[in-house]
């Protein structure tokens, strides 16, 4: 009995596997890389100022942000949640330091107390879901309107850092090349660098924690991640923790980079970093995808404005242009994968 | 064999099984919270539920009756929501087609076309914009949210480009009075875009209801794969769910610009998605799709008119009404969370617990 | 427009302008933003076009800094807030770009930074409606502001006008954001009248037409078309008529047409002639019959 | 064995479902280096009781006390800690994630920066290779494996923690013959090291072959813990059904075998029917009110075969043929109206729509041919609903019950009465007596009987041999996605003609059948 057993299951053996054959989980994501740089020849061919270093820094120096958002909203897309809040949150920190900082509050207390806010939002929306059954999309959009509200409550002027207090110092230009003109200089900021790091700690959280990985066991499915005995509650709370806090951390590079802050700033940033997070192979409805996949998806959501702008779109066809664009990206994407199942 | 392997647990009284189940149903809260915002606004101010007559529009007035009227194109958006939240999907372009139908019916209206046929086109426009998402999520297979949210862009952009980015405004056209009258018309008293919305509503909820489409709405919601192993077509139902609430975003649409005749290319319909959203959710359909119920999704339009009124009746600073809805709505959701309507069973359990560990001990 | 942002070509090229805008927005921004692409083309530029979503300001600063990398000969630019500009208006300083201000100034106003500023004044706008007011109910009445969407620098702008110049004896009941929209104008005026209904409201200043208009309709509705003064601002033609219809009462042109002069103003500075700092834009008041001449010839 | 402390021991436990009381003062003792079986109908509360114990549900009254400690858990992890692995009855495992990192999720090795991926699987390899499975690729999709393996899989993971408790509920109802002497003699060394082991199973020869002591449940009550040696079989089973084992209806010999007259047409004819990557092309005719056979081993391909049948995949080669016309069927909706049903193996995710009432299940598949329009009358469906509830004894009877709400063994019978209101020519069962109890299996098998003798066609898709045997006419053997033979079952054939059939494949056997 036994020996008849053995014989067909050596079918499906490790050997199989060599170093070069493509993860089909990746595969939107390296379509994100390849049609990204498909957008950046195109624009250079036809433009010819797409390859400029001033391009390339303004790209990365004026985006941080997103980038830093997009990898915050990594993380409830991979559990199948949604974190809406972020841009509000980013509001509502902003708001509140520049208050502080008015006072004559030193920077770093300020960031100190942007951070915790944040936090506190986070764990607002992980109470909501968790305690209270809340789906993630209505509780961050409650946590969405209520700091948005909260922070219009504290001010609805335009608060400017002021001069002395040194917390610009975060948006300091370093010029890596320096050429005459500003358009050939490769800059960078330090919020360039804080979403470098970011992006750093995010691909280390999923990949190498078991935090990260009990996220995408929630993704694939959150009853069996819970009979798997894998603490759920714990990380969905952290999840939602982790991308309030990011959001902040958003704030902060924006603000420091602005010079001032405000209400209404970051209204629909949330769903500028949902649409980088999907352009960048996440699957939406949770369980597969990448933090540096996002990364790219938000360069590649950057891109598009300058396309536009630059091919002459009629300005009341702008938005259909847009998202036009990000149809076609994500079908592009789709075709991919059908292609390569095959 | 034949003797059920359950027991029924012993039959409490009738009274206090009838409090429990009304304790246990959704919908409870749901009036309780409507009723908590009236009895709110009452105290606020007197006259809250004061009808009278109004020669001039041929109709009551009062605060409850603009209330209603507002709830009419909630209503309408709710609904849609809440059959494509039940296959699990989500329509984030409602809003969007709403300020197209909007922009058309105005267009054209201005440009001297026929009422009827501008409401036609109108409803048409939205029709077909609800097919396209329904062909891009079913046959392509895109995700729902991304697919709805490129809509809900390239949507307004659509109305900008049919106004050329004006404001079209239809209110002095001659001949616009038939959609003039569905929004701000009245009928034996009531508001007849209200009516018109709970006609509609009564009738999706018989076609969901009397025929299989609502079953089989809820299956592929809950378990597309084994729906389709039954022999129903997941890609027909997403299709129709899609151009349901396209076609219903449309009328909505329509209410919404008919009430002044007048479409605001950058604000009609502006972050009603969310609305709806929130309107399905306390009517007690999970985001997570299967069993919708289209009642709650119209009290929760319902609730939320009322809370943009109750806004205006607080006089809640223009800066702080984000704030209120927030705190309302998380106030509304967490007393329909299941902690809280199992409380009372959750103190029993913890008692009964005591008392056999007691006993093991003894 | 394909290819023609390097300006180091001959002199004889068509120059290139950036003009970073709002985007289409209905009335004034429509006609504003119209007016200056259709200027500036006459004038012979090549105007490249970026309009930002949901007034978002970082749209329009990466819109800025891009045009200032790809070296165009001028830029435009019509700031949805006047904060936050110092870092990228340094930029095209250095890359020597001149920058013309539309509509909205930059906060702090340093000079320096840019070759002129044109545009109407919001500041302006708002006192002429309080002194409309104070005008016509010398003995104080009560009324409601209709506002724009919290925090926007025009709704502050506007309103500290308004506020500047309003009486002591003028009662604001209320100040409600009817978020720019004319349909939430006639919700939120519907419930504000019904709730005041015992105070006798004679005055409404919506910001801007289009609240003007929704908070026209539910004053009709509520039977007090003629009692209520209805005071806008922008100037747009629904409003006009409106105005001459006796829907409102007085409507404060927030001029929207001063492309022809941007257009003059970016092609001198770049001839190196010395423009105004500050150039404002003449607007008008219009009463009824004001209105009834220029109605036919408005073309917005 | 001696009677040392037990290491677990609940009293009295009593849980509540709104409206029912699934579990109604039940004991339970489980002892170190002992393996016990929890035994009971399918609805007798065996694997709401496992869940009680983990915490996974909430008890309404009772006591647990875990090495003599009152313990009151507030889920598996909480479980885990205390040294208590499960594997639950339906397989909970995360399919987008690889076969080595569901193995090892939550146990990852950690190196200086974080989960070190090399050695965490290779430890999962380890693991896995304790239970025969080293071929498995441990970077490989769990997708990619069949439900079996699936199962294994979660077996291999409760192996990873070093756990006093071992529970496994049905491990062994997808697994044929091998793989579960492979498991037994696993448990046993597992058991031997002084871990106590709860076992569910409906196959008294497993209980009986592996297990020590028993605890029987009926109707979510407790009736009696006994050593498994000193129970005779007919005394288990009274306990277990409340009624003497006589009146257990048995199946007597096998049904007599069915004659196809040369020239008769077939109900369902395919040639060549096959799909790159899955299956190879095959060739079956099946005859009205035959029972055809599928044997084979794990990953053989008869699900696979099963599916093209019924178009759950799309065939890209071969021809299909109903009553000797061609037939077009490249999806379920479309098989249905051809009269062509498939019960799926895979109850959870392709069979039962868990939040849609039983009655709504029963209903759906009907209610699909006809289309959306034309609803099922009340009336009738009230009748439809009612008679196969009262046919296959589906519990709770209440058909407003979700299904999700449902042991096991009754989803199935819903799920069989799904297919059979749409009246079908040709029913394909995968697996249908997967996870059910001896009694719903002997009906479940005649039902079949029946159901040929009615003139319906079936296709019988099993990984007990036994079954198969008994129940088919004709026997097409598969191996490696190919079909190796088709044997007559002329009444000489026992399983171990299959398995032989099987050992020797590389000759084509060909015994008789259509061949002949
Ligand atoms: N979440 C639930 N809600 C309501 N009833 C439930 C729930 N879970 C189980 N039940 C009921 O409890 C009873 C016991 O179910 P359980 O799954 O424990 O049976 P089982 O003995 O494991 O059967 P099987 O052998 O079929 O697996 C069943 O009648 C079932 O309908
Ligand atoms: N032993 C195995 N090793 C690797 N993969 C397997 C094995 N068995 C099955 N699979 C995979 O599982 C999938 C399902 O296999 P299939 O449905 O053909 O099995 P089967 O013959 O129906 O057996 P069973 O249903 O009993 O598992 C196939 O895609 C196959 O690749
Ligand atoms: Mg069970
Ligand atoms: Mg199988």
């Amino acid at each position: 009995m036994t020996s008849a057993a053995a014989t067909p299951k050596q079918r499906v053996t490790a050997k199989k596997r060599s170093p070069f054959t493509i993860n089909p989980q990746a595969i939107p994501t390296l379509a994100a890389v390849v049609i990204f740089i498909v957008m950046i020849i195109i624009g250079e061919l036809m433009f010819g100022t797409y390859l400029r270093l001033g391009f390339i820094s303004s790209l990365l120096m004026d985006h941080s942000y997103l980038i830093i958002l997009a990898v915050a909203m990594t993380f409830p897309i991979l559990t199948g949640g949604i974190d809406l809040s972020v841009g509000a949150i980013v509001a509502i920190t902003g708001v509140v330091a520049a208050k502080l900082m008015i006072a004559g509050v030193p920077s770093w207390v300020a960031i100190i107390v942007m951070l915790l806010i944040g936090v506190a939002f986070g764990a607002l929306a992980g109470i909501l879901i968790e305690q209270f059954n809340m789906q993630p999309f209505i509780a961050t959009l409650s946590t969405m309107f209520l700091a948005r509200g909260i922070a219009s409550i504290i001010s609805t002027d335009s608060l400017t850092v002021p001069k002395d207090n040194n917390f610009s110092w975060l948006a300091t230009d370093i010029h890596l090349i320096d050429n005459p003109k500003i358009s050939n200089d490769l800059t960078v900021d330090l919020g360039v660098f804080v979403a470098v790091i970011v992006v750093v700690i995010g691909y280390i959280v999923l990949h190498k924690t078991r935090t990260g990985r009990t996220i995408y066991a929630i993704g694939g499915s959150r009853s069996s991640a819970e009979l798997m005995g894998l603490p759920v509650k714990r990380t969905q709370y952290s999840i939602y923790i982790i991308s309030a806090l990011l959001a902040s951390v958003a704030s902060i590079v924006y603000m420091a980079s602005m010079g001032n802050a405000k209400n209404v700033v970051g209204v629909g940033w949330e769903l500028d970093a949902v649409a980088s997070v999907v352009i960048g192979g996440t699957l939406i409805s949770g369980g597969f995808g990448y933090v540096l996949g996002s990364v790219i998806g938000a360069l590649v959501r950057s891109i598009i404005d300058p396309l536009t702008s630059d091919f002459s779109v009629p300005a009341e066809a702008v938005t259909i242009v847009v998202g036009v664009m990000i149809l076609i990206f994500v079908v592009l994407q789709r075709a991919v994968m059908a292609v390569k199942r095959r | 064999m034949t003797n059920p392997t359950v027991k029924r647990v012993a039959e409490p009284s009738a009274v206090r099984s009838f409090i429990q189940r009304i304790m246990r149903n959704q919908l409870t809260w749901s009036v309780v919270a409507l009723i908590a915002l009236i009895v709110l606004c009452t105290i606020f101010d007197r006259q809250f539920l004061s009808l009278s007559y109004n020669p001039r529009t041929g109709g009551l007035s009062g605060p409850m009756i603009t209330m209603l009227q507002e709830s009419a194109r909630y209503l309408m958006i709710a609904t849609g929501m809440t059959l494509v939240v039940s296959t699990s999907g989500i329509d984030l372009s409602v809003g969007s087609v709403m300020v197209v139908a909007g922009a058309i019916s105005m267009q054209l209206l201005s440009t001297g076309t026929n009422v009827w046929l501008s409401i036609l086109v109108a409803l048409g426009l939205g029709l077909v914009l609800g097919a396209i998402n329904g062909a891009l999520v079913s046959l392509l297979g895109l995700q729902p949210f991304i697919t709805t949210l490129i809509m809900m862009l390239a949507g307004r952009g659509l109305a900008k480009v049919i106004t050329s980015g004006q404001n079209t405004d239809a209110s002095t056209v001659a001949g616009g009075e038939p959609l003039k009258w569905i929004a701000n018309g009245f009928v034996l008293g009531l508001p007849a875009n209200f009516i018109i919305a709970v006609i509609i509503v009564a009738l999706v909820g018989l076609l969901a209801r009397k025929t299989a489409m609502g079953m089989m709405i809820e299956s592929v919601g809950i378990n597309k794969e084994a729906s389709r192993m039954a022999g129903i077509n997941p890609k027909k139902i997403l299709f129709l769910v899609y151009v349901v609430s396209g076609l219903l975003a449309a009328v909505a649409g329509l209410f919404a610009t008919a009430s002044v005749m007048r479409v605001d290319v950058s604000k009609t319909g502006q972050d009603l998605e969310m609305y709806a959203i929130l309107a399905v959710v306390i009517g007690g359909t999970s985001l997570l799709g299967g069993k919708f119920s289209l009642l709650g999704s119209a009290l929760g339009a319902i609730i939320i008119a009322m809370i943009r009124k109750t806004i205006i009746t607080l006089g809640i600073d223009s800066a702080a009404t984000p704030a209120f809805f927030a705190v309302v709505v998380i106030i509304i959701c967490v007393m329909q969370a299941p902690k809280i309507r199992n409380l009372s069973a959750e103190f029993k359990r913890k008692n009964a617990i005591k008392a056999s560990q007691k006993a093991a001990i003894a | 427009a394909c290819g023609s942002s390097s300006s180091s070509d001959g002199d004889d090229a068509k120059k290139t302008v950036g003009f970073v805008a709002v985007g289409p927005e209905g009335g004034f921004r429509t006609a504003n933003e119209n007016d200056v692409q259709d200027a500036f083309k006459t004038a012979g530029f090549d105007l490249i076009y970026s309009p930002t979503q949901n007034s978002d300001q970082q749209k329009q600063i990466q819109a800025f800094n891009k045009f200032v990398n790809d070296e165009v000969d001028a830029i435009v630019l019509s700031a949805t807030e006047a904060t936050g500009w110092e870092d990228s208006l340094k930029k095209a300083k250095e890359a020597e770009i001149p920058v013309v201000l539309l509509d909205r100034g930059i906060e702090p106003n340093d000079t320096d930074l840019y070759a002129a500023h044109i545009g109407p004044s919001n500041t302006w706008a708002g006192e002429q409606a309080a002194e409309f007011v104070n005008e016509q109910f010398p003995d104080g009445a009560n009324g409601f502001v209709l506002e724009g969407p919290a925090g926007l620098s025009v709704v502050n702008d506007r309103r500290s006008g308004w506020e500047s110049k309003l009486d002591s004896k003028q009662k604001v009941l209320e100040s409600q954001s009817a978020n720019w929209s004319t349909d939430e104008a006639k919700t939120v005026t519907a419930g504000l009248l019904d709730k005041h209904k015992s105070q006798n409201v004679q005055f409404i200043f919506a910001q801007n037409d289009e609240m003007g208009l929704g908070a026209a309709q539910a004053v009709d509705a509520a039977g007090l078309k003629g009692k209520v003064k209805i005071i806008t601002i922008d100037g747009t033609k629904p409003a006009l008529q409106a105005l001459i219809d006796g829907d409102l009462s007085l409507v404060i042109e927030y001029n929207p047409i001063f492309g022809e002069v941007a257009a003059q103003t970016v092609s001198d500075i770049l001839d190196g002639k010395t423009v105004d700092k500050d150039i404002v834009v003449e607007s008008k008041v219009f009463t009824a019959e004001e209105a009834a001449k220029v109605i036919d010839s408005r073309p917005y | 064995m001696s009677e040392n402390q037990p290491i677990v021991e609940m009293q009295g436990i009593t849980i509540e479902f709104p409206g029912v009381k699934a579990l109604d003062g039940v004991n339970l003792r489980l002892f170190p280096g002992e393996i016990h079986a929890l035994m009971g109908e399918n609805g007798a509360g065996k694997s709401t009781m496992i869940k009680a114990l983990t915490g996974v549900y909430k008890i309404n009254g009772g006591s647990i006390s875990v090495d003599s400690k009152p313990q009151t858990f507030t889920g598996t992890a909480d479980a885990q800690n205390a040294g208590i692995a499960t594997v639950y009855q339906e397989v909970n495992l995360c399919t987008n994630l690889s076969i080595g990192e569901n193995v090892m999720l939550g146990h990852e090795l950690h190196g200086p920066l974080g989960i070190n991926w090399k050695k965490t699987h290779a430890q999962a390899k380890r693991h896995l290779a304790t239970l025969g499975l080293q071929h498995l690729d441990s970077h490989a999709s769990l997708s990619s494996i069949s439900i079996a393996m699936q199962q294994l899989v979660a077996i291999a993971r409760a192996m990873v923690i070093d756990a006093k408790v071992l529970i496994l509920d049905e491990p062994t109802s997808s697994l044929d013959a091998n793989e579960v002497e492979h498991l037994f003699s696993i448990m046993r060394q597992v058991r031997d090291s002084g871990v106590a082991i709860l076992f569910v199973s409906h196959f008294l020869d497993q209980i009986y072959e592996v297990t020590d002591r028993l605890t029987v449940l009926r109707n979510g009550t407790y009736i009696a813990e006994v050593m498994t040696k000193e129970t005779p079989r007919d005394e288990l089973i009274s306990m277990m059904i409340g009624k003497s084992a006589g009146e257990l209806s048995q199946i007597g010999a096998k049904k007599s075998s069915r004659t196809v007259e040369s020239g008769e047409q077939p109900v369902a004819s395919v040639e060549g029917l096959g799909k790159k990557g899955s299956i190879k092309p095959i060739s079956v005719d099946i005859f009205k009110g035959q029972v055809l056979g599928l044997a084979g081993l794990l990953g053989s391909g008869r699900t696979e075969f099963g599916r093209l049948l019924f178009g759950a995949d799309k065939a890209d080669e071969g021809v299909y043929k109903l009553h000797g016309s061609d037939a077009n069927i490249d999806t379920p909706a479309s098989a249905l109206r051809g009269k062509v049903a498939y019960s799926t193996e895979n109850r959870r995710d392709e069979g039962i729509v868990g939040d849609l009432t039983v009655r709504e299940n029963i209903l759906l598949a009907l209610q699909a041919i006809r289309g959306m329009f034309r609803p099922v009358p009340k009336k009738e469906a009230d009748a439809i609903v009612d008679k196969y509830m009262k046919e296959l004894n589906v519990r709770p009877a209440d058909p407003n019950k979700l299904i999700r709400n449902l042991s096991g063994g009754n989803q199935q019978k819903v799920l069989l009465a799904r297919w059979l209101a749409t009246k079908p020519e040709l029913l394909i069962l995968d697996e249908p007596t997967r996870g059910i109890d001896i009694g719903a299996k002997a009906e479940i098998q005649q039902t079949v009987l029946e159901l040929a003798e009615q003139g319906m066609s079936v296709v019988f898709i099993s990984s007990e041999l036994e079954e198969v045997v008994r129940l088919s006419d004709d026997i097409v053997v598969l191996k490696d996605r190919r079909k190796i033979a088709e044997i007559l079952n002329d009444g000489t054939i026992s399983p171990e003609t299959i398995v032989q059939t099987i050992a020797n494949s590389d000759v084509e056997t060909t015994n008789s059948g259509k061949a002949a």
